[in-house]
């Protein structure tokens, strides 16, 4: 049963491989390939999920047969498949919402010169996704951490002759790769400590003895923290994921919201176990005694999720104001993880997945049908022409926006029942960042779909075909029910073995949050109604953004993102830009001019003087044989 | 006698070329081509007959040649440079392949090419001082010559100048330190033999102002054939001039040479020179993957710019070298096979690309991606492998050079992390943003893929880079025995008196010699 | 004073010395030649003053090598000078340039 | 004896037949000539072996040991192939060809028994008649003005270095009481504190080193190579410096071994100066012969590598005079080689610049490759004859390091000398490749002698280089005749 | 006797190779070669009072006589009736009295330090002919017979070198 896992992970490599080598002229044949192989692994994932939940937990995972990658000295690289009721819940999670996406891109990307290469991506995404997940080991885990950046490089800059979707790619790839830096040091740090890469051997050994990691506890958590900060576009590293939407939605959809840029909060929650060492700091840290590292974490989630909200405020683009709830959700997520609550962040992850999805594939629907047209000023009036469309992106913001008994309440509210237990000024935080989410969630949707219509494009709007709607209906089911199905509980369960409880009923489920954390519930209720009564007040029916009128100051910082990135390109040009450039002027005339070409060039130099000396003249000579004979013999002579 | 025919075939098959009249154009292709693929063939015969895990070296043959100097022709392969006559056997036969752009004095090409390649395989495969360094200077040589000659770009001259006076000065630094090696063994027992040599100094350490003596010749001897820091500007300058099949040849192949050397002599040879010299070509190789990495970034010439990024490899390599443990070696020789790999890929594709185009300055292009899906998808490949993406090889060499580094030079490990998976990346995809993305470009509307033929080259080392990235393990485990006794003689500082002792562990490095992991 | 060697070495080193004055500063190639033939003539000396002092007659066979020697140099250093006069019309070293540096 | 003799018939028939021989086929008498040697080549091999012991006659100033007998085998190689090429060239020796093959076969003889010194005596006439010969070889194109000018300053320089040579053996003589060599090695030790005994040895020396073309005597090469004609810059190039070097090697090494062991500081800094002083002159160099002259002076230097080695080591100077000898022979094939292909070239057009070498890659393949090959040795660099010679050198040189660091220092000068040298070879290698704008395409033809003699020097080249072994063999036995 | 001999010979041999090297007076190849002559005359004498009497004699026949009529005859040939008056340039008039006073000193330096002063020995062997014509053709003879054709490779040049119309 266990290997079969390998076949959830290879079967869409091999999809992605036959199509690059083979089948890349037949675009269809290609596309069902790689449905196919995403539908197998689903199936498959479902089973395997099926016939081990109930054996497994989340200290003994099971593993597959390993693969020895590399082995030496003690460097031991075993590639193993971790099957575990987190990786089991995450496969389905990829696999599920990736064959979604996979179906509905069929119907969003025909016609498109580069179908076949899409699908290749979208199946390499797949593959280097299932790895991430499945991975038993830091190094394995980074191999496909690497791959998923790169994948998601190909996506993003899949229409690479648009200027704006290449420089998109390589930000994105650049920006996680400072990420992986970090984390790539961490790993070492922690094998160069520990002795292993292995996740279950990490594990046992801090759970054993916290305070095996010495000095370096805090530092190497802070460093494997920045891969997540990275991939899952946490502050500072959050300015490529807006960027990213320039790749097709459905991408979007798949990589930038619901699998991707989680695999950070999942990757926290996989090695969740190292935060659970002592904390301590080495001497030249020592100032920051006393923080921990999921302090640190948690202000950053916290932070981004602030940040990320205020500036989707003033987006106008609907995916970008997509993207920046995704950043902001994210946040929320390394935030839980900070609370000390991985199976929160879990919850969260796995229905933001859900409705993140169905939101983005919502607007893939209304963006192809508008032709391209991404300006929610320019949409309108959707809802009568596009009206499924409309039901399920409602239903989606219902769920972001947590309103009972949508799954986003749940998982919300778990998370803000977390920071009410942990930190004042977080929980204030989130309920403010919650309130923000309904806001910008609900002025989009009043902007775009209700109202009057506003452009040519918008009159002749056409609800999408069945192929692309088809997923949205399917999505919507979970968005809605998912908090009902107990993966709250689940992930409790093996987050927290000793608090088990029994599986509680569909009522007790429904009103839960209520029964254990009141506060949290009612705050997050509150913010729901408070933002949108704002939203209401300012969008029903405005044809134009009321803000930048009354803050133009306000406006214009949060429509330029806070500026990050015009400093980010000050600070790079000021950095790595003018080291190369003095580096390149060293190189060009100081070691390759001065030395290299000044050496030979006095050498000649001195060759052609010495050469003056063959005047031609008989006497010239016999006066040079002369005193060097006079040299030679005053030398031996005289020495 | 296998490892002979490999290195012979080519050489014989030039002798060859010799007699072919040059108008019988396809003809001398055609024996250019089958040289070099059955000498591939042949190596990897080789590599799959070679027994992994065991010590020794394997396929030794021993031919006694100048018996009054003491000059052996002996050759034979470990595990150290089995994977690197391999992959030298393999750029070759690309080379051959992708010289259809050769039109004047083809004979002449394919000849020195062909010699090239018989005395890189040589030098690799040599276990005699002599031999190894004859063979180096027999595929140096062509190299400048082919430059010279069939070289482009406005500053061939210059380039073809700077490239002959270097490497020869390097190789000259290098014999004297071989020669000055040779004499410190007893007059009477003299052998350029190096399990000779490795013999004798197990039991009976050097003096150690003549490790400090040697060493330096050895390490700069060596490090300006492979472009180290600050001696490294002939290679992006050098590269940008020659002709493709020398440029994949030199940059793929015979440049490591003189890392090969560095692993197989001046380490195990001369432990005391090695402990005081190292720390400084620790500092020398942050200067090839830091400085060099951000002089590539400023490159607006793709062949300067895959120039540059070579360098910045070979720091890798010099790092592992530094690091002086199990890993670290261990990955510096996979980084030095798969870079072959690479460089010779990245060579090949900027070689396609001004066959077509006629310039390689990136500002000119534009969108080419279209133009070129296949060129252009390896172009892409080997951006991400020369910024180490799992996968290919590199990545799995680069790995553990880092993490054998941070064992002993950590700070440098951290800057070459940086230098690896920052800088590198920032100018391999600004290089690939540049030339393949954005929109068409009208002017190259003309310019053709690859077809089925000219593919063969590029599919053959992206698919070798990719099995290397993907089993790794091909190689290790056929280096660490080899590179566990080269440690264990490099970190061995004085040997005890006597001969019992010798035998027991001496370094935290030691593992039963010969017992493989599976 | 006695005259001994060290008397005959002074001349031959006068007579070397002023042959290498002509050899050095004359221009007419038939000078300088004469004056290389000084400087022969005051290698024999010494030779011969050599001879003397060790009362062996190796020294003076010598001399008797380099007379003929120098005779048969000069015959064709002269035919030489006579040819380069007929081609150049000079017979002066400054003419003698054209190959140089 | 019975080889001089019979070389002494050879050069005396060629003016003998030369009355009966119509002009037109006097090509024929050089081939004779040729063949003629090879047969007493062939018969020194037959004949006599190197390994013998020393044999003497003309009470001891004749020897005939090993060292003697390589270098005879080597004189009558080098004089084979300069022959074949005086007949290539004669269309451009106006008159007199068959006298002009008789003056090197007399050349010949004369280094002959100058290998064969072993006194004074000897030694002055065999290096006069080497030298006269070789005035009038230079001189004789005398219709071309470079042909004179090179001949009078040879001549006038020459005869200079000679009577430096005769004062200073009249003062070691003298001083000595004896002209045989073996007699003053007796005797050095006891002089070596004599200043006048000094004096005179570095007179003799000076001497020496006009025939080698060594520092402080190499200026006249370069101009007396431009201007001779082709052949016998050749043999001066070889020839005459080979002898130069034998005799240098008996004087240092039998007659004066006490002394030349105080003097490894002294043979050292001639030895780097000469090396350095070729090279950096030739760097500008365009002229070919002239290039090869400069190139001969740096050739000089790397030769007295192997003397400075062996004078650290007196009692036992086999290894740096095996690679001196090995040096030489593979020189001998390698300038041959250059040599001949710059024969023909020259024999059709003036032109000595190196630009005339554009297009011999379509002209001749044949030629452009000899050319390359020989550049490539020159450079020192394998497989060819000139690489091994030059690591022979080296390791002989790096040897003597441990007891002297100043060795370590001329390697640095003879490794810089190579570097610059590889800049001026591969100039000619490229101009003959380079694809330049070359006027004549006219494709060179050679006689099938020429061409078996041209392959032969290239055979010998690559032979040398690949199998050192048996001429490594042969150099030490040669050698070891001058081990004490 | 032999003193007073040796001093007027000596002077004079060394102010007649003076005048044919640097004449105040005439700066004509014939005074030079006169002076020569002279030179050569006296020098013979020197050789006398050494006791090489056949030496002095073959001095005066070959030098005096054969050489010099040749160089005369040369000049006359290339009538050359004075050397024309061009100015010596200062700087190879410093540079070559630099060389030649560096190598005198040296060569005075050296005879001075050597010792050699003192009376010669007695003479006990004679440089007349019987005694060299045994060397000769005894020790000698391989030079004799190597000078044999030295003569006739000289000849051949000198008849080559100068033989008016090129066939």
């Amino acid at each position: 049963m266990k290997d079969f896992a390998w076949l959830v992970l290879f079967l869409p490599l091999f999809s992605a491989v036959i199509i690059a080598l083979f089948t890349r002229r037949d675009a269809q044949l290609s596309a069902q390939l790689s449905i196919g192989a995403v539908v197998a692994s689903l199936f498959i994932s479902g089973a395997i999920f099926i016939g081990l939940q109930g054996s497994l937990d989340l200290v003994k995972g099971l593993e597959s047969t390993p693969f020895t990658w590399l082995r030496v000295g003690d460097l031991d690289v075993q590639f193993g498949l971790r099957l575990d009721p987190l990786s089991l819940l995450m496969i389905l999670i990829v696999t599920g919402v990736g064959a979604l996406i996979h179906i509905y891109s069929y119907g969003y990307m025909s016609g498109d010169p580069g179908f076949s290469r899409y699908f290749a991506g979208l199946s390499l995404f797949t593959f280097a996704m299932l790895g991430i997940v499945l991975a038993n080991n830091f190094v394995m885990m980074f191999v496909f951490w690497e791959l998923v950046g790169f994948s998601s490089y190909l996506l993003v800059g899949f229409w690479y002759e648009r200027p704006a979707a290449a420089d998109a790619a390589k930000k994105a790839f650049l920006t996680n790769r400072l990420g992986d830096f970090g984390f790539l040091l961490g790993i070492i740090l922690l094998w160069a400590t520990l002795g292993s890469v292995r996740f279950d051997q990490l594990q046992g050994m801090i759970l054993k003895n916290p305070g095996v990691l010495g000095i370096w506890s805090s530092v190497g958590g802070l460093l494997i923290f920045c891969g997540a900060m990275g991939k899952s576009a946490q502050f500072p590293l959050h300015v490529w994921l807006p960027d990213a939407m320039e790749g097709p939605t459905p991408v979007s959809a798949l990589i930038h919201a619901a699998t991707m840029v989680a695999a950070g909060v999942y990757m926290l929650c996989r090695v969740f176990f190292l935060y659970a060492a002592t904390p301590a700091w080495p001497p030249a840290f020592s100032f920051l005694q006393g923080i921990n590292a999921l302090q640190v974490i948690a202000w950053i989630g916290g932070g981004t999720a602030l940040l990320a909200a205020v500036i989707a405020i003033q987006q106008n683009d609907i995916k970008r104001i997509l993207a920046y709830s995704t950043l902001s959700q994210l946040g929320y997520m390394v935030m839980a993880v900070g609370l000390n609550g991985p199976s929160p962040a879990m919850y969260h992850l796995v229905t933001h997945a859900f409705f993140k999805a169905l939101l983005f594939l919502g607007a893939g629907s209304v963006i192809s049908a508008l032709h391209h047209e991404q300006d929610i000023w320019k949409m309108g009036g959707l809802r009568s022409k596009m009206p499924w469309t409309y039901r399920t992106f409602l239903m989606g913001t219902l769920a972001l926006c947590g309103l009972p008994p949508f799954s986003g309440f749940f998982s919300k509210d778990a998370i803000l029942a977390a920071a009410s237990q942990h930190s004042v000024g977080l929980f204030v935080l989130a309920a403010l960042v919650a309130m923000l989410t309904t806001f910008y969630m609900f002025r989009l949707v009043f902007v775009a779909f209700l109202g009057k219509t506003n452009s040519e494009a918008t009159a002749h709007a056409h609800e999408s075909p069945r192929v692309m709607i088809t997923p949205l209906l399917i999505l919507a089911v979970p968005s809605l029910l998912a908090g009902l199905w107990g993966i709250g509980a689940f992930l409790e369960r093996n987050f927290n073995p000793q608090a088990t409880s029994e599986s509680p009923n569909l009522m007790e489920e429904m009103f839960a949050p209520f029964g254990h954390s009141p506060l949290a519930a009612v705050v997050g209720l509150g913010a729901v109604i408070f933002g949108f009564s704002f939203a209401y007040a300012l969008y029903a029916n405005a044809v134009k953004d009321p803000i930048p009128q009354r803050f133009p100051a306000l406006a214009r910082a949060l429509r330029n993102r806070f500026y990050f990135d015009e400093i980010y390109e000050k600070l790079i040009s000021l950095t790595h830009e003018a080291v190369a450039r003095l580096a390149d002027w060293f190189d060009r005339w100081i070691i390759a001019g001065f030395a290299i070409r000044g050496i030979p060039g006095s050498v000649e130099l001195f060759g052609r003087a010495l050469r003056l000396i063959q005047t031609g003249n008989l006497q010239t000579y016999a006066f040079v044989f002369v005193l060097g004979v006079a040299v030679v013999l005053y030398a031996v002579l005289h020495h | 006698m296998l490892i002979t025919f490999i290195i012979f075939l080519p050489l014989l098959a030039a002798l060859f070329l010799l007699l072919v009249p040059r108008e019988v154009r396809w003809g001398i292709r055609v024996i250019a081509l089958g040289a070099t693929f059955i000498t591939m063939l042949l190596a990897l015969l080789l590599f799959l007959k070679f027994q992994t895990g065991l010590a020794g070296y394997q396929f030794e043959l021993t031919v006694p040649w100048v018996r009054s100097v003491g000059i052996n022709y002996h050759v034979g392969v470990d595990g150290i440079n089995i994977g690197l006559i391999l992959m030298g056997a393999v750029v070759a036969f690309a080379a051959a392949c992708v010289s259809w752009e050769i039109t004047n004095y083809e004979k002449e090409f394919y000849v020195l090419l062909l010699v090239m390649t018989g005395g890189i395989l040589g030098a690799f495969a040599s276990l005699d001082l002599f031999f190894f360094y004859f063979f180096h200077e027999l595929a140096l040589v062509p190299t400048f010559i082919m430059i010279g000659v069939w070289g482009r770009g406005e500053n061939k001259n210059y380039a073809t100048f700077n490239i002959t006076l270097y490497l020869s000065v390097g190789a000259l630094i290098t014999l004297i330190g071989l020669i000055a090696l040779y004499l410190q063994m007893p007059a009477n027992a003299r052998s350029f033999d190096i399990v000779a040599l490795s013999g004798y100094f197990k039991g009976n350490s050097m003096p150690a102002s003549a490790q400090h003596f040697i060493f330096p010749l050895l390490l700069f001897g060596f490090g300006i054939l492979v472009s180290l820091w600050p001696f490294h500007t002939w290679a992006p300058l050098g590269y940008g001039a020659a002709p493709t099949a020398t440029a994949m040849l030199h940059a793929g192949v015979l440049k490591k040479f003189g890392l090969y050397g560095l692993i197989r002599i001046a380490l195990p040879l001369m432990p005391q020179g090695a402990r005081s010299w190292l720390g400084i070509l620790a500092w020398l190789c942050i200067g090839n993957i830091v400085y060099c990495g951000f002089v590539a970034m400023r490159q607006r010439n793709l062949n300067l710019l895959i120039g540059n990024s070579s360098v910045a490899h070979m720091g890798f390599v010099f790092l592992g070298i530094a690091s002086l443990n199990l890993i670290s070696v261990t990955g510096a020789v996979l980084v030095m096979v798969a870079h072959g790999f690479l460089a010779a890929l990245s060579f090949a594709l900027s070689g396609y690309l001004y066959q077509q185009t006629g310039t390689l300055n990136m500002d000119q292009f534009s969108g080419l991606l279209r133009r070129v899906p296949f060129i252009g998808t390896v172009l892409i490949m080997a951006a991400f492998a020369g910024c180490g993406l799992p996968g290919f090889a590199n990545f799995a060499g680069e790995l553990l050079v880092l993490f054998g580094a941070w064992k002993t030079l950590q700070p440098f490990a951290i800057l070459a992390a940086w230098g690896a998976l920052i800088i590198g990346a920032v100018y391999m995809l600004r290089a690939v943003r540049t030339i393949l993305h954005g929109p068409a470009d009208e002017r190259w509307a003309e310019v053709k893929d690859a077809n089925l033929w000219r593919k063969a080259p590029f599919a053959l080392l992206v698919a070798c880079l990719l099995a290397f990235g993907f089993w790794p393990r091909w190689l290790t485990e056929k280096i660490k025995p080899s590179a566990e006794i080269i440690l264990n003689m490099a970190t061995t500082l004085t040997p005890p008196p006597l001969k019992t002792v010798a035998l027991e562990p001496l370094s935290l490095n030691t593992r039963p010699s010969g017992v493989s992991d599976r | 004073m006695t005259v001994g060697l060290e008397h005959y070495l002074f001349v031959s080193i006068v007579l070397f010395s002023l042959g290498l004055l002509g050899v050095l500063l004359r221009r007419n190639l038939l000078i300088i030649y004469m004056s290389l033939e000084l400087m022969l003539n005051a290698a024999n000396l010494a030779l011969v003053a050599f001879s003397r002092f060790n009362n062996l007659l190796d020294g003076q066979v010598l001399v008797f090598f380099v007379i003929t020697v120098a005779a048969a140099e000069v015959s064709v250093g002269l035919a030489l000078i006579v040819a380069l006069y007929r081609k150049r019309r000079t017979s002066h070293v400054e003419d003698l340039t054209s190959m140089r540096l | 004896m019975i080889l001089e003799i019979a070389v002494l018939v050879v050069g005396l028939g060629l003016l003998v037949l030369d009355l009966w021989t119509p002009p037109e086929r006097k090509h024929f008498l050089g081939y004779g000539a040729a063949l003629a040697l090879v047969v007493v080549l062939g018969y020194s091999f037959f004949r006599f072996d190197l390994a013998a012991a020393p044999a003497f006659a003309f009470g001891r100033s004749y020897i005939l040991d090993g060292l003697s007998l390589f270098f005879k085998r080597f004189f009558l190689l080098a004089a084979i192939m300069v022959l074949l090429m005086a007949v290539e060239f004669s269309n451009r020796i106006e008159t007199a060809i068959s006298e002009f093959y008789s003056l090197i076969v007399l050349a010949l003889a004369g280094m002959m028994f100058a290998a064969s010194a072993n006194d004074f005596t000897v030694l002055f006439v065999s290096i006069e008649l080497i030298t006269i010969c070789f005035y009038v070889l230079t001189s004789f194109q005398r219709n071309r003005l470079p042909s004179l000018e090179a001949g009078i300053k040879y001549l006038i320089l020459g005869a200079l270095s000679t009577a430096f040579t005769v004062f200073g053996i009249a003062l070691v003589s003298g001083m000595a009481g004896t002209m045989g060599f073996e007699e003053l090695a007796k005797r050095s030790p006891g002089l070596a504190g004599q200043p006048i005994f000094i004096l005179g040895l570095l007179f003799v020396l000076a001497g020496l080193a006009f025939k080698i073309a060594a520092f402080p005597a190499q200026i006249w090469a370069p101009d007396v190579y431009q201007g001779s004609p082709a052949p016998t810059t050749a043999f001066l190039a070889i020839g005459s410096k080979a002898a130069g070097f034998v005799l240098l090697l008996r004087v240092l090494f039998t007659a004066v071994p006490a002394v030349t062991a105080q003097w490894t500081t002294l043979l050292m800094v001639i030895s780097g100066v000469t090396i350095l002083y070729g090279n950096l002159c030739a760097i500008p160099q365009r002229n070919l012969k002239r290039l090869l002259g400069y190139s001969s002076i740096a050739h000089a230097g790397y030769l007295l590598l192997g003397v400075a080695a062996m004078a650290a080591n007196v009692k036992n100077p086999t290894a740096g005079g095996a690679a001196i000898l090995y040096y030489l022979s593979g020189y001998l094939f390698t300038l041959l080689s250059a040599f001949a292909v710059l024969c023909l070239l020259l024999r059709q057009a003036e032109a000595e610049d190196i630009s005339a070498l554009a297009g011999l890659s379509k002209r001749s393949p044949l030629l452009a490759g000899t050319m390359t090959l020989a550049m490539v040795s020159l450079a020192g660099i394998p497989p060819l004859a000139g690489f091994f010679g030059k690591f022979l050198l080296l390791k002989a040189v790096v040897e003597q390091g441990a007891s002297h660091a100043g060795y370590y220092w001329l390697v640095a000068a003879a490794i810089l000398g190579v570097v610059i040298s590889i800049y001026y070879y591969f100039g000619i290698v490229r101009a003959i490749y380079w694809p330049g704008i070359s006027t004549d395409l006219s494709p060179i033809e050679i006689s099938a002698p020429f061409k078996m003699a041209l392959y032969g020097c290239v055979l010998g080249m690559l032979y040398l280089g690949v199998f050192p072994n048996s001429i490594i063999k042969w150099s030490t036995q040669a050698v070891s005749a001058l081990k004490l | 006797m032999e003193q007073v001999l040796f001093y007027i010979l000596g002077a004079f041999t060394v102010v007649f190779a003076f005048l044919v090297v640097a004449n105040p007076f005439s700066r004509s190849p014939v005074t030079s070669a006169m002076f020569l002559v002279l030179a050569i005359a006296s020098l013979a004498g020197l050789f006398v009072l050494l006791h090489a009497f056949f030496l002095a004699a073959v001095q005066v026949l070959v030098y005096a006589g054969a050489v010099m009529v040749l160089f005369l005859f040369v000049i006359m040939l290339l009538d050359l009736k004075e050397e024309q008056r061009r100015k010596i340039k200062n700087f190879s008039l410093i540079t070559g009295l630099i060389s030649l006073v560096a190598i005198v000193a040296v060569l005075v330096n050296v005879i001075l330090r050597s010792g050699l002063s003192g009376p010669l020995p007695a003479a006990t062997v004679e440089g007349g002919t019987v005694e060299l014509g045994k060397l000769l053709f005894t020790r000698y003879l391989l030079p004799f017979e190597m000078v044999s054709v030295l003569l006739l490779g000289a000849m051949v040049g000198v008849v080559l070198l100068s033989k008016k119309d090129l066939r």
